[in-house]
């Protein structure tokens, strides 16, 4: 059997869960081959997203039935410009951080278990975007919570664990309330499948109720203000590469199935007051995510906080996107900031991983002249700060221009002014982190050689957030594909 | 895609690529540095005769690359962004020179500073030619960036202060320029620069938007042109490795802002309508009290490199006061200043750093008796000096004297008063410097013995200042010849009042 | 222990009392929310529309192609089957996560186990293992099903485990194998039914029986031991019982790597 | 009203209580038990749903989604345990202490 009959259009999607799946209980059953599953799965995957990219780019989104069974009594798995690009940017971002996560643990006893625990959260981020079936994006939204905190305590350090559990907490408290919701939906329309529930008729108030369940389940799991108080200590203290996918991936996994539904069920029968709520909790998170991070003592914390800051850009998504004529405009905006800010937070928190692997902490004041020591990582860190702040030419930039050009054409020039203003801040707290950087510092204590795959794999990523700036069109055009929004 | 099409891109990337490349590059490799530094700025120099010949008659460069669906990254050579393309690289090529021997010595990493010198010298390049605002925003931007880390290059707490001032009040500027342009791009839905303008069918229903977007842009560039109250972070800058401050004041991110505000009233609004919609009476104001208040603040600075620095804050507004003035020969003068005070300040960066660099003398009281130690960089210095102040035949008065026909020639005869009292301040702050030098008896503590060899300094410090010297005499004599500044600011200034 | 808990008792009640003062606020809160929440709830049921009996009928219209008689036991294993692959994975995920966590295992019996337990764990324990096997077994058509026979099984292994404290010495070599071999199974089975039929865990209509037994077969080994397994809460043999509490605190920061 | 719409009711109240217990009690093992306490709501909810329907038979769906998410509760619920179980080692408390960031 040839490759190309392996791997038909058709059976792409299938291939894409089952693959990291297949490492992931090999990696169990194997421990000795973790690594090597690990690469494999590193290697294929993306492959493997190419393939399914390329397929659609051409000939449009595709719907496969598992098991032959048509909606609404089988699941599908559905395939379209927005999903593809989710499975893209996860696929680049598990790609290059598998290989900076191999120097990280090596020798260490806890990697036994990392690679399988990575594997399984790997096949639950593509499990979930491929997903178009609610109860099956609650069993993924469980593989992930789960495997997400067991990968947060990994480090056993106190405050790890409290952190793991916190997070543990309200993630399950969020998969409920999601359950809850599903039951439902269920019983009001009689199907799971999200396409079919499209088309069913006017809202009742069980589906606004299921709706509001929904969204707050995914809202806590999304860490959007003041649901966020979890998400700091959780990416402050997971080691780096989790971090690193935490920030960029899992945050965003919940974000993608609310705006799927939001899109796709919701948005005819949800008052404009709900969007500008969401918009307004999106401005708080921005405000106090930056002044958290222009606060903080540590340099994960920073990144951290910045992360709850980003989160709240992406919800300003809502009310942009009801704006009359700019609603695509705001759906590009938002899913661009999402793309960017995964690859630039990755590579900062793998840059801020490795400063802690070469100076053993990451207090930021006491990290002077630390830019001669890690100068890739420092580079990394800066061309990722530009995306995050949104300066050109990068993805960040990209984003935010589409989100002014939709508020200002839309009418509602407050959030441009509240993103410019989210733009400053950010400026101030990275480059407060880097007037230490830059600093002369005659000796720098307790340093020790720094692998230079884990500088260089971050370095690729914060370059990824660059390029990001320089290709929107091809970006956006992927984007369109299936016409999700 | 011809030729023609890619060449503005190649010019950039003369610069861009070997940066990059240089980043890369292990510390040691010296030879491969220099060469790639050297080799980059040799190419673009060659691509810009080119590109000068086209543009001269009328054959358009243009490279156009979608970004997002009803917006494109444009490079374009026109006359205007030829001219500051040419004045970029030469500078470019010469401060390249000065600054491999002048941080020969240098603790610090080298292949970080020239990897960010290129990207710097490649920003500048990419807003000279950009076609439109959002391409000038994001060279703009780079530039900020790719500066910082010239400026705290050093990394001693008053370079790190003097970076955060400088962030603060660039990231600020950036802001309200970003905000400026994305509200003019949803007002009116282009953002491209046309010869002559292209609001003035929107004119009629936006009038109130036009004016306050015009505000938004102008105080974003203003801050980078150090327009008062945006100057702040210039003097303190001063920090900065000589050849940086060379490059900030006379190529890269002053002249950005300048040539923002040119690029603002010209190509943007056009300036017969900014005329009609009041706006350039404030800005000349501004600009007129900023020459004023930098060289009066000038006067009082010990440290020769502050003085320098106020006096960038003031000369730079020449060219912002040009452009307030409606009339062409106003425009000539106020473009032509943007190539004449490259010249003259660099070289007077390049003389600083050369004493600095090579007796230890920082302030002005210590300049005693400088000429006879090194004579050369003192002639470079004190002709540029001269044609600060406007000394016929050298360039800063073919300025000056633009200048003020145009003013006359619009009506406005206070910027007469305006351009006579500078120059009474410019002399003021320049000639004793001058006297000091040549004719004071040095101090017993300087030492009078030559350096080390037949040249007073390492001769890649002596050459670039004594070549931008004469470049700014150049400018000045042959001011009538074909291709001299002044002929092309005609050029710009007859394109731009064509109908 | 009863003493030294009166001992303790006043002050935890003042720390009660402090904490519930401070909270009292909160705690109203809460139960405003929570009763709105309920009554919200409550209404939403109220209104919902009258059930639909779709999917019922879908469901018998395909029961005779499900290969399973059962209709819940076709709904997890064929209808839905991916929902349940990606659940094996969740239980596998799980029991790696609580091996991370917890690395000593908490067997720790004191004493020889008494004759009476060993007594009651050899007559129950061919019960087990019978009943389990049944469950399986009946699931195709009644009631049961691999989660059940798997919970069974793992009583059994769980009261192995309580009352000998030791684990079989099989176990070291064959609990990984035993732990992954369900998600392993349905994921190859998934991929060879997707070469065959071309799409992902369509059965062939002939061998849809006989696949789903033998995914359910190997679901059950893995979910009886992966249960035992997270009762016990660590992983088997890796740290002897002696050693017993060890504070295991990892650190990527500092240099206590074993490189 | 019927009497399989009295276990939903009785399902959305357990739901409830164990949102109240997870938020008012501070001792994790309280905290994990309330979860399950929800946890079972929700699939009372799911059962009770399933017998809804006009025929005879109920809907086997909701069953199957309720065996799907008991399996994923226990899998929850161990890792939480587990999870409390370290934290007591380590931080000699079970509680979640309050002197860390946010």
């Amino acid at each position: 059997m040839s490759l190309n009959e392996v791997l038909q259009p058709m059976s792409l999607p299938a291939w894409l869960v089952a693959l990291p799946l297949l490492a992931a209980g090999l990696s169990v059953v194997m421990p000795r081959c973790s690594v090597w599953t690990a690469f494999f799965s590193a290697i294929t995957t993306p492959f493997l997203v190419v393939c399914l990219g390329r397929e659609i780019f051409f000939h449009g989104s595709i719907e496969i039935h598992v098991g032959g069974w048509q909606t609404p009594l089988g699941i599908s798995l559905y395939a379209d410009g927005l999903s593809t690009a989710m499975l893209g940017v996860t696929a680049l971002v598990f790609g290059i951080v598998t290989f900076y996560a191999r120097p990280y643990f090596s020798g260490h006893a806890v990697a036994r278990h990392f690679w399988p625990l990575w594997l399984f959260l790997w096949s639950a981020l593509n499990a979930l975007f491929l997903s178009a079936d609610i109860f099956n994006l609650y069993v993924t939204l469980e593989l992930l919570g789960l495997s997400a905190v067991a990968l947060v305590a990994l480090s056993q350090t106190g405050d790890a664990l409290t952190a793991a559990m916190r997070y543990l907490l309200v993630s399950l408290t969020g998969s409920l309330m999601y359950l809850m919701g599903v039951a439902f939906l269920y019983a009001a329309n009689g199907t799971l499948s999200l396409k079919m529930l499209a088309i069913v008729g006017p809202a009742s108030p069980s589906v606004v109720t299921a709706f509001a369940l929904m969204a707050a389940g995914l809202i806590m799991k999304s860490a959007l203000f003041p649901m966020h108080f979890w998400l700091p200590p959780a990416h402050a203290n997971a080691p780096a590469p989790v971090s690193a996918v935490l920030s960029a991936l899992v945050v965003k996994a919940s974000f993608y199935i609310l705006v799927r539904l939001w899109v796709m069920l919701f948005e005819p029968s949800i008052p404009a007051i709900v969007a500008q709520l969401l918009g307004i909790l999106g401005m708080a998170a921005i405000i106090w995510g930056s002044v958290q991070a222009l606060l903080a003592e540590r340099l994960k914390l920073l990144v951290a906080y910045s992360t709850v800051a980003q989160i709240g850009y992406l919800f300003l998504v809502f009310p942009l996107s009801l704006l009359p004529q700019v609603g695509k405009t705001a759906w590009q905006g938002g899913l661009y900031f999402l793309f960017s800010h995964a690859c630039a937070k990755s590579a900062v928190f793998l840059a801020a991983g490795t400063v802690i692997h070469t100076f053993g902490h990451d207090r930021i004041n006491e990290l002077h002249g630390i830019v001669r020591r890690l100068p890739v990582s420092m580079f990394a860190f800066g061309l990722a700060g530009v995306s995050l702040i949104g300066l050109p030419p990068s993805g960040g930039f990209i984003a935010k221009w589409l989100y002014l050009n939709a508020s200002l054409s839309g009418g509602q020039w407050w959030w441009g002014v509240l993103i410019i203003l989210g733009g400053l801040m950010s400026t101030a707290y990275i480059f407060r982190f880097f007037s230490r950087a830059f600093s002369h510092s005659e000796e720098i204590v307790g340093e020790r050689p720094a692998p230079r795959g884990m500088e260089w794999t971050a370095f690729t990523l914060a370059l990824c957030s660059l390029i990001l700036g320089l290709i929107p069109g091809s970006v956006i055009k992927m984007l369109e594909i299936g016409n999700p929004f | 895609m011809t030729f023609d099409n890619w060449l503005p891109l190649l010019i950039l990337l003369t610069s861009l690529l070997p940066g990059i490349v240089i980043f890369v590059l292990p510390e040691e490799r010296i030879g491969w540095r220099t060469g790639l530094n050297m080799g980059g700025a040799t190419l673009k120099l060659m691509l810009i005769g080119i590109l000068i010949w086209g543009v001269r008659h009328e054959h358009s460069y243009e490279t156009r690359i979608p970004i997002l669906p009803n917006i494109e990254l444009v490079l374009n050579a026109d006359a205007m962004s030829v001219m500051m393309t040419a004045l970029s690289s030469v500078l470019w090529f010469l401060t390249t020179l000065y600054a491999i021997a002048y941080l020969e010595t240098s603790p610090q990493s080298r292949s970080r500073f020239f990897g960010f010198f290129s990207l710097c010298v490649s920003s500048t390049i990419g807003l000279a030619l950009a076609g439109n605002l959002l391409t000038f925003l994001m060279f703009y931007e780079m530039l900020t960036l790719s500066t910082y880390p010239l400026v705290v290059f050093r990394g001693t707490p008053e370079s790190m202060r003097a970076g955060r001032t400088y962030i603060a009040y660039t990231i600020g500027g950036g802001a309200a320029f970003l905000a400026g342009v994305a509200w003019l791009k949803a007002l009116v839905g282009s953002v491209a620069f046309t010869e002559g303008g292209m609001l003035a069918p929107y004119v009629g229903v936006y009038a109130t938007q036009l004016r306050f977007i015009f505000l938004l842009m102008i105080a974003g560039l203003g801050v980078k042109a150090a327009l008062v109250p945006l100057h702040g972070w210039l003097p303190k800058a001063m920090v900065a490795p000589a050849p940086v401050s060379a490059l900030l004041h006379a190529v890269a991110v002053v002249k950005a802002g300048a040539f923002g505000i040119v690029r603002v009233v010209y190509d943007v609004y056009g300036i017969e309508l900014s005329g009609e919609l009041g706006l350039l009476q404030p800005l000349a104001i501004v600009a007129a009290f900023t020459i004023v208040y930098g060289s009066v603040r000038a006067l009082f600075q010990d440290e020769l490199k502050k003085r320098l620095a106020y006096s960038t804050v003031s000369q730079v507004s020449y060219i912002a006061l040009g452009a307030s003035v409606i009339g062409p020969v106003a425009t000539i003068g106020g473009i032509v200043h943007l190539v004449h005070q490259g010249l003259m300040k660099i070289t007077l960066f390049f003389c600083a750093g050369n004493f600095a660099e090579t007796t230890g003398v920082h302030h002005i009281r210590e300049m005693n008796g400088i000429g006879r130690r090194m004579p050369w960089t003192m002639v470079a210095f004190t002709m540029a000096s001269l044609g600060m102040i406007g000394v016929p035949p050298l360039a800063g008065f073919i300025s000056k004297w633009y200048l003020a026909t145009g003013a006359l020639a619009a009506n406005k005869p206070w910027v007469i008063a305006i351009l006579v009292a500078s120059s009474l301040l410019n002399a003021a702050y320049f000639l004793p410097i001058i006297y000091r030098g040549w004719f004071r008896e040095p101090a017993e503590s300087v030492s009078t013995e030559s350096h080390a060899g037949l040249l007073e300094t390492h001769w890649m410090l002596l050459i670039p200042p004594l070549i931008t010297a004469l470049l700014a005499l150049l400018a000045g004599v042959l001011a009538d010849a074909p291709f001299s500044p002044l002929e092309w600011a005609r050029l710009i200034a007859e394109r731009e009042y064509r109908p | 222990m009863t003493t030294e808990f009166s001992k303790k008792l006043p002050e935890i009640m003042t720390r009660r009392s402090a904490e519930s003062l401070l909270s009292r606020s909160g705690q109203a809160m809460t139960i405003i929310g929570v009763s709105l929440l309920a009554l919200i709830l409550g209404y939403s049921l109220w209104t919902l529309p009258p059930f639909s009996d779709r999917m019922v009928t879908l469901v018998s219209d395909n029961m005779a192609i499900s290969g399973v008689e059962n209709p819940v036991t076709a709904v997890l294993l064929n209808f839905r089957g991916y929902d349940t692959l990606l659940e094996i994975g969740v239980l596998l995920l799980a029991v790696v996560a609580v091996f991370s966590i917890a690395p000593s295992p908490a067997l720790l019996a004191t004493s020889p186990p008494s004759p009476m337990a060993t007594l009651l764990l050899r007559l129950l324990l061919p019960f087990v293992v019978l009943v389990g096997g049944y469950i399986l077994w009946v699931g195709s058509y009644a009631p049961g099903g691999a989660f059940q026979a798997g919970a069974v099984l793992a009583a059994g292994g769980i009261l192995f485990t309580t009352v000998t404290a030791r684990w079989h010495p099989l176990a070291n070599k064959a609990i990984p194998f035993a732990m992954g071999a369900g998600l392993l199974i349905f994921v190859l089975v998934a991929l060879a039914t997707m070469m065959v039929t071309g799409n992902f865990l369509q059965y062939p209509e002939t061998r849809a029986g006989m696949l789903i037994l033998l995914i359910e077969a190997a679901a059950t080994m893995s979910i009886a031991v992966i249960l035992t397994l997270l009762f016990v809460g660590g992983e088997p043999g890796e740290i002897s019982p002696a050693q017993g509490e060890n504070k295991h605190t990892v650190s990527f920061n500092k240099e206590n790597r074993s490189e | 009203m019927t009497v399989p719409n009295m276990y939903a009711l009785v399902g959305v109240g357990l739901l409830c209580m164990g949102l109240y217990g997870l938020v008012m009690h501070s001792h994790l093992v309280r905290k994990i038990l309330a979860l399950n306490v929800s946890g079972s709501g929700v699939f009372l909810f799911l059962v009770a749903l399933a017998d809804q329907t006009p025929g005879p038979t109920p809907d086997p769906v909701p069953h199957a989604m309720v065996l799907t998410g008991i399996v994923v509760a226990v899998s929850a619920t161990a890792l939480a345990l587990a999870l409390a179980c370290r934290i007591q080692q380590v931080n000699g408390t079970l509680r979640l202490s309050d002197n860390e960031p946010e």
